[in-house]
């Protein structure tokens, strides 16, 4: 059987990439301990990208590079599309520098407060 | 005319501190004239003998009588007698008896405060002479010594008939035009304002009660 | 030189904002390095740049050049990013840079501490000025995280020390957002096949199915939290309670409008969740401002406000998309934004430089030039003229009414008062010191001068923006300004002292009002001489006090003229212009009073109520006829009915109707004693003025059935009622004067109910006869107060041989009141009870002869315990009011008494100006009026009366001088043959009415003041109970997050899947 | 316009004058015989019919007075003048021009309003005089006044529905032509709720208290004497007899000849001096609870039955 034609790898990944965010979101919102939050965080983030590339894959594509081994009538077909790649670059980036703020802020708040307990930190509310 | 406050003769008011001065009137009270008319003269002579306004004040044992002359039996509003519960407006002050000296200040101070035509019946003994209290301590013997009297109704005590009799004697000799027991007492008024004050150790009233 | 040019071309392009930025971005550090004052400088020479780039532009394009496209990579679109710079863009833009200058001013002490601050700064402006522009969905993901990530670090750089838990909190809900928003784009790619904006909503429907669904709700769910929404908003709450004032406004104003335009940008793909949106907007808008009740952090109170503001633009943009009335988004929306952001931001600004942690702290040591910066702040957010949001919010409720989306005006209206209450109760915490303070020294002004610049700017910025707004709405005429511009012209020279400045107040409004009112006719043209000729009457006397007293005089220069406005309008807009002016004016001026400003904020709370009851009225109205115009209120059809009941509310609130008098006598009471004599003698005329204009147009035009005038009489007549009733059992002299001129509105009020000609002529009759009496009583308790220093009645008494002038006034005054003949009173009573019978209304009849009577105990009162009875020692020796004081009074004196004599000259003119709305019934046979029942002939019962009074006064004179009369003192009086000891146990005045108290005080127990204390109470609660959700932890908050989205999906066809 | 018609005035004015003295002088001597009436009850004599006017002269006879200032001064001119001015705005006798006095000036609401005039003056001038019962006397007068006027009014209104004119004058017109005429008879809903108000109105028992004579010393006039007293007086009898007159007129078909006046106005007066010798004095909060619950009952009953008779 054809593992390519039955069993899309696209799939296989969106699937992971929709568990890695529930799984995130999870932690985020289970776990007490900041750091295990940011954990949390950074899990959607990567099951995200996961899911934008899995979007712009078409089975059994190519790499987008239009030269002799991909024609150009028939690039639409059978390459991979580009955008949601060059898109999950941007957003790596940027969930990378949110990372590095919590982080910051994670940091900064155990050397002020002593604790990294989200539970703990709830002097301002109503 | 209504005059006001000229200074010459006015009553000093020792009995009132300093900041009660303001609030009682310190003149000195005058004597009347009768009208010039004679007519007019024995017209309220006449009119004043027939509507005797009693201040219903009693002063003593005596103030007992004073009630049945309302009632049915003696019925003192046929000749115009009738109570009336201010000074303002009552003419005869009946001394009820014996008139302690915690009394004759009020009493001292109700009658001043009558307008004038006005007159004082004594009832009773103990306004004359004292009575069986000659040598107590708190009453004054001889009443007329403190307020002009226009008549006395002797007798311990004298009951109403009596006290009826009197207002008919009252009423000839005001028609005669011969009380002006008003008078008498502004005209000696320091005289009888010595005796009272003699008496009466806590004078705190103005010398004149207007 | 061409490069150069050419360059500055390039700058000058939208573009260059971008440009600036980036490059000062690297320029900073550097010349940070070099001097901290040249990085300063360039930092805020880009800052300064962007703003004046943005100014240009949209200058260009107003001036008609066509909207500004930027493609980049010099491949167009779709296939490239592009940029668009249009009209509403250029505004945004313009506003949002302007703000952020003005904030880097005020927050410059601590951005200019390293050199990454200002760079974040930068950073985050431009990230909006993107937010605002692209029309890319990935490139406004960039932005929005480019701004949330600036936002976050700057949040960090904040003092207190729970900002860093705060700020966590903020980046979780903030990053599940933009996570929410990544996927929404990446799925609407899938589908549409592209990023550009333009293309996905060109070919929106390609959209659909499951994914299409989730995708747009995911972008959806994303920027509406973004704007924060109830309940899913505690983190920005937290945020905006502990982050510093310039990073809490530049996130409340600046952010907010950046993803506040995205959200517009994208509406039209959201076309089927425009009712979610404009509920959650409604919602928020509502409940964030029943919270904000309870609130008492100040930065945190701001905070709910804000949100409140956004869910107000939110439900705006989405009603008027619904309606698809896009032609008024600039007006509606633009005017919302643009008040919210300058107000908005001034206010964080302000709570910076004050620092202040709760709102009842600055009752102490604030100065006075920040309490009237806050006032104007507080004023414009709530929207009240001459600010944006008042045109906004009038053009909003208009549009609504258009659209009979009446349940959503009612949100709207109901969600402002409840801002008012919180914002105004925060002013009178600042306001309260500032009676005590002295006159401020101009040094304290200088070394605070930089600081409260930039609150000015924005102060300043908000008038102008407002005029602008009455300009594109077309009432910017001068006559309209006019009360602004002369209270502004009496505020220059407010800080001179001494009591002269009255008479440049009373020439302004001389000459001012006779402009204003001078074309003016029939019945408004008698109120112009009852309101500004008697407001001037009146005021002359407030020479009487010689202290400068700032803020009395512009204040009330502005209230007189905008009387005056309030006669000439046309359009129910001007109207209400001059009804709010007039009620701001007349609020801040009862704030001067001795300890007015508790009683105040209850007399503005009832006042903006009336007010938005009037505006429902209109926007009803408007509804129904579709003009503005006042004349045309007839027209309105079956409506009327409805219409009729919602002004006639709005006006009976505003002149202490029963059941809502409750603000009426402590405003009266406590404010300054010759403001009261204005309060009641002239600006209570203005509710009566209204509520003719209703009578008219409504009442009688389009004769509605009696039914709402029939209730609107009854409740005049129990107005008048209980007010005398309770009129009868206070002890101080100025509520009572004010429960019983309470009651006299009352028979106004019946008296206009009537729509008879006889009962208008004696409603107006009345009225007048209303201002001379109540203007002489006041008058002269303010003499009373003056030399007393008393207000309790039974501490006073005597006085006649004090104060023998004012006396006399006030006994001619009070006989008048009563409606004892001969005086002018009794030809009110008698027109009414005449207009009362011939309508049959027998059971009204006969309560106004009972509260007349009544009325009697209180009047009588007044002059025994005052005047009468005795004299305290300690008043032996007071003197007469004051000459300016009693001047007034004669004059009004006279009044009366010529009125009383020849009635004819007043009515005649009454009757005329009423005769083209209702003919004339009123029948006179020389100087005799007859009615249907009975007859009067005043001018003979004059004559009668005074010769009666000769025979006996004669008579007595005749026998005294026969007397002795003796003057005696006040002690000389029959005493139970006892002597008086004390004045004060001598004075039978305390408790004055115990017996009637006994007898029927069950009727008066004050229970409306109960119920509306019970009301407070449940809003209360109520926020504390809507309040619950924030509890302080951010995976809760993380929570609410994704619940909205799972409870956006369900609402919005999730089940159907 | 006082000018013009000089002579029309001098009439009038000379006219009145002769009512003025008729009816005081009926005044008087019905208060006289009232006295006598009450002696008779308690089993006395009672005063000579001449009593009354002895008391007023000897009044005016007094030699010396006291003055507490101008308005104690003015109080007694405004308490009479008050009742003069009440009966010169009451037409006395129907169908005589002379004795029509000054009605063409106001009507029933004229009068009503008029009473207070003096009232009013009064209560200043007694508030002058400093004497604490004065104030209590007034306070306890108004109050109670406010209490009487409910019922009155309403069946004021009630007859006012009923002939349909305020002018006093029509209001008799109508009631002309016998007994059965009479509002007594044709509306006796009103005249029983008037005749209760009637009865705060004369100030006897039971509703005396606000000139209580033990308790504080006849309340209001406690300071007054001398010719201000007998100002009073006067008033006293002429303010009464011109009730009487103002009832007369409006419930018992009023008079047109002295006598009628005389023998209704009497009849009338009765009605008080009974129900007086007959009750205790009543608490002045009882009285005004009082007055606000059955008469004032009665008064609402009058204005529906005017009105049921209206229509059928």
């Amino acid at each position: 059987m054809n593992m390519l034609t039955d069993f899309p790898i696209s799939l296989i990944v969106l699937c992971s990439g929709l568990c890695l965010i529930l799984l995130g979101l999870w932690g985020m919102l289970t776990q007490r301990n900041l750091i295990r939050i940011i954990i949390g965080f950074s899990l959607m983030d990567t099951g995200i990208h996961m899911v934008m590339v899995s979007i712009g894959y078409v089975t059994g594509g190519t790499a987008p590079i239009i030269n002799d081994a991909v024609a150009m009538n028939e690039a639409v077909n059978r390459v991979v599309d580009p955008v949601p790649s060059a898109l999950v670059l941007t957003a790596i980036v940027i969930g990378l520098g949110v990372t590095a703020v919590m982080l910051s802020f994670a940091v900064r708040i155990h050397k002020t407060r002593k604790t990294l307990m989200i539970d703990k930190l709830t002097e301002s509310k109503w | 005319m209504i005059k006001s406050l000229n200074t010459e003769d006015t009553l000093e008011n020792a009995g009132l501190t300093d900041e009660e001065q303001q609030l009682f009137s310190n003149a000195r009270p005058q004597a009347y004239e009768p009208y010039p008319i004679k007519a007019v003269e024995d017209f309220a002579n006449w009119a004043r003998a027939n509507s005797l306004w009693i201040l219903a004040f009693g002063t003593g044992c005596g103030a007992i009588e004073l009630r049945p002359l309302m009632t049915a039996r003696f019925d003192a509003s046929r000749f115009g007698v009738a109570g009336r519960p201010t000074p303002r407006q009552s003419s005869v002050f009946v001394i009820g008896g014996y008139a302690s000296v915690k009394t004759l200040k009020r009493i001292i101070r109700s009658y001043e405060q009558m307008q004038g035509p006005k007159f004082i019946i004594c009832l009773g003994i103990c306004p004359v002479n004292g009575g069986m209290y000659f040598d107590s301590y708190n009453t004054v013997n001889q009443f007329d010594q403190y307020l002009p009297v226009d008549l006395y109704i002797t007798g311990c005590m004298p009951r109403p008939e009596v006290l009826v009799a009197g207002i008919m004697e009252l009423q000839k000799k005001i028609k005669a035009g011969e009380c002006n027991g008003a008078n008498r007492y502004v005209e000696n008024f320091d005289w009888y304002k010595a005796n009272q004050k003699k008496v009466i150790k806590n004078w705190d009233m103005p010398d004149y009660n207007w | 030189m061409v490069v150069t040019n050419t360059i500055i071309d390039v700058l000058l392009q939208p573009l260059g904002i971008y440009v600036l930025a980036l490059g000062a971005g690297f320029l900073i550090p550097l010349f940070y390095r070099v001097r901290r004052g040249s990085g300063v400088l360039v930092f805020f020479a880009a800052l300064a740049a962007m703003a004046v780039i943005a100014g240009l532009n949209l200058l260009a394009i107003i001036n008609g050049a066509p909207a500004i496209d930027i493609e980049t990579a010099g491949i167009k679109p779709p296939f490239s990013i592009n940029l668009r710079f249009g009209l509403l863009e250029g505004g945004f833009v313009l506003a949002v840079n302007t703000v952020a200058l003005l904030g880097a001013w005020h927050y410059l002490p601590r951005l200019k501490q390293q050199a990454a601050s200002l760079l974040l700064y930068l950073i985050l402006v431009m990230g909006i000025n993107g937010m605002v522009m692209t029309r890319d969905l990935f490139n406004l993901f960039i932005f929005i995280e480019i701004t949330s990530i600036a936002t976050y670090a700057l949040i960090g750089m904040g003092r207190s020390d729970n900002v860093l838990a705060a700020g966590f909190k903020y980046v979780m809900a903030t990053s599940i957002a933009s996570a929410f928003f990544l996927l929404g784009t990446i799925f609407l790619y899938y589908q549409t096949g592209t990023l550009n904006i333009d293309d996905i909503i060109m070919n929106r429907d390609l959209i659909e199915g499951p994914i299409g669904l989730i995708a747009t709700l995911f972008l959806l769910t994303s920027l509406l939290v973004e704007l924060k929404p109830y309940p899913a908003n505690g983190w920005g709450l937290d945020v905006y309670e502990t982050a510093d004032s310039g990073i809490a406004s530049l996130i409340s104003v600046g952010v907010s409008a950046g993803v506040f335009f995205a959200l517009y940008k994208l509406l039209p793909l959201m076309d089927n969740y425009l009712t979610s949106i404009a509920l959650i907007g409604g919602l928020t808008f509502l409940i964030s401002n029943l919270i904000g009740l309870k609130q008492e952090n100040t930065k945190r109170l701001l905070g709910y406000s804000s949100i409140g503001q956004m869910g107000l633009l939110t439900l705006a943009v989405a009603l008027l998309k619904q309606t698809d009335a896009d032609a008024h988004l600039p007006l509606i929306v633009g005017g919302l934004f643009v008040n919210h952001l300058f107000a908005k931001a001034g206010l964080f600004w302000l709570a910076g430089i004050v620092n202040r942690k709760c709102i009842g702290e600055w009752s102490s040591g604030v100065k006075r030039s920040e309490v009237l910066l806050l006032g104007v702040l507080i004023t414009a957010l709530v929207g009240l003229p001459p600010f944006p949001g008042f045109w906004a919010k009038w053009e909003l409720v208009m549009l609504l009414a258009g659209n009979e989306l009446f349940g959503w005006i009612a949100l709207i209206l109901i969600g402002s008062l409840l801002e008012a209450a919180y914002l105004f109760r925060w002013f009178s915490y600042a306001r309260q010191q500032d009676s005590e303070q002295p006159d401020d020294a101009p040094a304290e002004a200088s070394f605070s001068f930089m600081q409260i610049m930039p609150v000015t700017i924005a102060a300043l910025l908000l008038f102008i923006t407002g005029y602008g707004m009455a300009k594109t709405m077309h009432v910017a005429s001068p006559e309209v300004f006019l009360p602004l511009v002369a209270g502004f012209a009496m505020w220059l020279i407010d800080r001179s002292h001494g009591r002269l400045k009255n008479l440049p107040m009373l020439a302004a409004v001389a000459v001012g009002g006779y402009l204003l009112t001078n074309d003016l006719e029939g019945i408004n043209r008698l109120f112009s001489y009852l309101l500004v000729g008697g407001g001037i009457l009146v005021s002359i006397a407030a020479m009487y006090r010689n202290d400068n007293r700032r803020g009395f005089y512009p204040l009330l220069t502005v209230l007189l003229l905008s009387l005056a406005t309030l006669l000439r309008a046309q359009t129910s807009l001007e109207f209400f212009f001059s009804w709010e002016l007039m009620t701001l004016s007349s609020y801040l001026l009862v704030t001067l009073g001795r300890n007015g400003v508790k009683p105040a904020l209850t007399y503005l709370l009832f006042s903006l109520a009336s007010a938005y009851f009037i505006l429902a009225g209109f926007s009803v109205a408007y509804g129904a006829t579709g003009s503005l115009l006042l004349a045309d209120l007839g027209n309105s059809g079956d409506s009327v009915a409805i219409i009729f009941s919602l002004l006639a509310a709005g006006f009976i609130i505003k002149m202490g109707g029963f059941g809502v008098h409750i603000w009426l006598p402590g405003a009266y009471a406590e404010s300054d004693d010759d403001f009261t004599a204005i309060l009641s003698a002239v600006v209570s005329k203005a509710g009566i003025f209204g509520l003719f204009i209703i009578a008219a147009h409504l009442g009688v035009r389009s004769d509605i059935g009696l039914d709402p005038g029939y209730v609107l009489g009854w409740i005049g007549i129990l107005t008048a009622t209980f007010g005398a009733l309770m009129a009868v059992f206070q002890e101080d002299i100025k509520r009572l004067v004010a429960y019983s001129s309470m009651g006299q509105l009352g028979y106004i009020v019946t008296g206009m109910a009537l729509m008879s000609h006889l009962g208008w002529v004696s409603a107006m009759y009345i009225t007048v006869n209303h201002f001379l009496f109540k203007g002489i009583l006041f008058l002269s308790i303010a003499g009373v107060i003056l030399r007393t220093n008393e207000r309790l009645m039974y501490k006073m008494g005597g006085l006649i041989k004090n104060m023998p002038f004012t006396f006399t006034f006030v006994m001619i005054a009070i006989i008048a009141m009563s409606g004892v003949p001969p005086l002018s009173g009794y030809g009110g009573k008698w027109m009414l009870f005449n207009a009362l019978m011939e309508k049959q209304w027998y059971w009204i009849t006969a309560f106004a002869f009972f509260s007349s009577a009544v009325a009697f105990l209180y009047m009588f009162r007044l002059l025994q315990t005052v005047f009468l009875g005795q004299r305290k020692l300690e008043h032996a020796e007071i003197r007469e009011a004051p000459m300016i004081l009693l001047l007034p009074q004669m004059v009004m004196i006279v009044g009366i008494m010529v009125i009383s004599a020849y009635p004819k000259l007043l009515i005649d003119p009454l009757s005329a100006a009423i005769d083209p709305w209702i003919a004339n019934t009123l029948v006179w046979q020389g100087t005799a009026l007859h009615a249907h029942f009975g007859h009067w002939n005043a001018p003979m019962i004059m004559a009668v009366v005074a010769g009666v009074f000769m025979i006996p006064l004669i008579l007595l004179s005749l026998f005294a001088l026969s007397m002795k009369i003796q003057k005696v003192e006040q002690f000389n009086i029959v005493y139970a043959a006892e002597r008086p000891r004390r004045p004060e146990e001598t004075h039978f005045a305390y408790k004055f009415f115990a017996h009637y108290d006994r007898a029927i005080g069950f009727t008066v127990r004050p229970r409306a003041t109960a119920f509306w204390n019970s009301v407070v109470e449940w809003s209360h609660s109520a926020g504390a109970s809507l309040r619950i959700f924030y509890n302080g932890n951010g995976q809760t908050y993380a929570l609410f997050v994704i619940m909205y989205f799972v409870g956006l999906f369900l609402f919005n066809g999730g089940l159907a899947l | 316009m006082i000018i013009e018609d000089f002579d029309f005035w001098l009439g009038k004015a000379g006219y009145f004058s002769l009512t003025l003295l008729i009816v005081t002088f009926y005044g008087l001597l019905v208060g006289a015989f009232i006295d006598r009436t009450i002696a008779k009850v308690q089993g006395r004599i009672g005063i000579p019919y001449r009593q009354p006017f002895i008391n007023i002269l000897k009044n005016f006879f007094k030699r010396t007075a006291i003055s507490h200032g101008v308005m104690f001064y003015l109080g007694p001119v405004f308490r009479i003048a008050g009742g003069i001015g009440t009966l010169a705005f009451i037409p006395v006798l129907y169908g005589s021009e002379m004795f029509s006095n000054f009605s063409m000036a106001g009507d029933l609401f004229l009068v009503i309003y008029f009473m207070f005039f003096g009232q009013l003056g009064m209560a200043l001038g007694a508030g002058e005089s400093g004497h604490p019962y004065a104030a209590i006397g007034i306070a306890r007068g108004l109050s109670q006044m406010t209490a009487y006027e409910v019922p009155f009014v309403l069946a004021v209104i009630s007859i006012v529905i009923q002939y349909d004119t305020l002018s006093i004058t029509q209001i008799v017109a109508a009631q002309q032509g016998g007994w059965q005429n009479w509002t007594v008879v044709t509306n006796w809903v009103a005249t029983l709720a008037a005749m209760l108000a009637f009865l705060g109105m004369m100030g006897y028992s039971p509703f005396d208290i606000f000139l209580a004579p033990q308790e504080i010393p006849i309340g209001p006039p406690t300071e007054f004497h001398s010719a201000y007293l007998g100002l009073m007086q006067l008033n006293r009898a002429l303010f009464g007899a011109t009730k009487l007159v103002l009832f007369m007129n409006l419930f018992f078909g009023g008079a047109t000849s002295w006598p009628e006046l005389m023998i209704k106005t009497l009849l009338i007066y009765m009605v008080a001096i009974v129900v007086g010798v007959a009750f205790p004095r009543f608490r002045v909060d009882q009285g005004i609870r009082f007055f606000f619950k059955i008469p004032t009952l009665i008064g609402i009953m009058s204005i529906v039955y005017v009105q049921m008779m209206l229509v059928a």
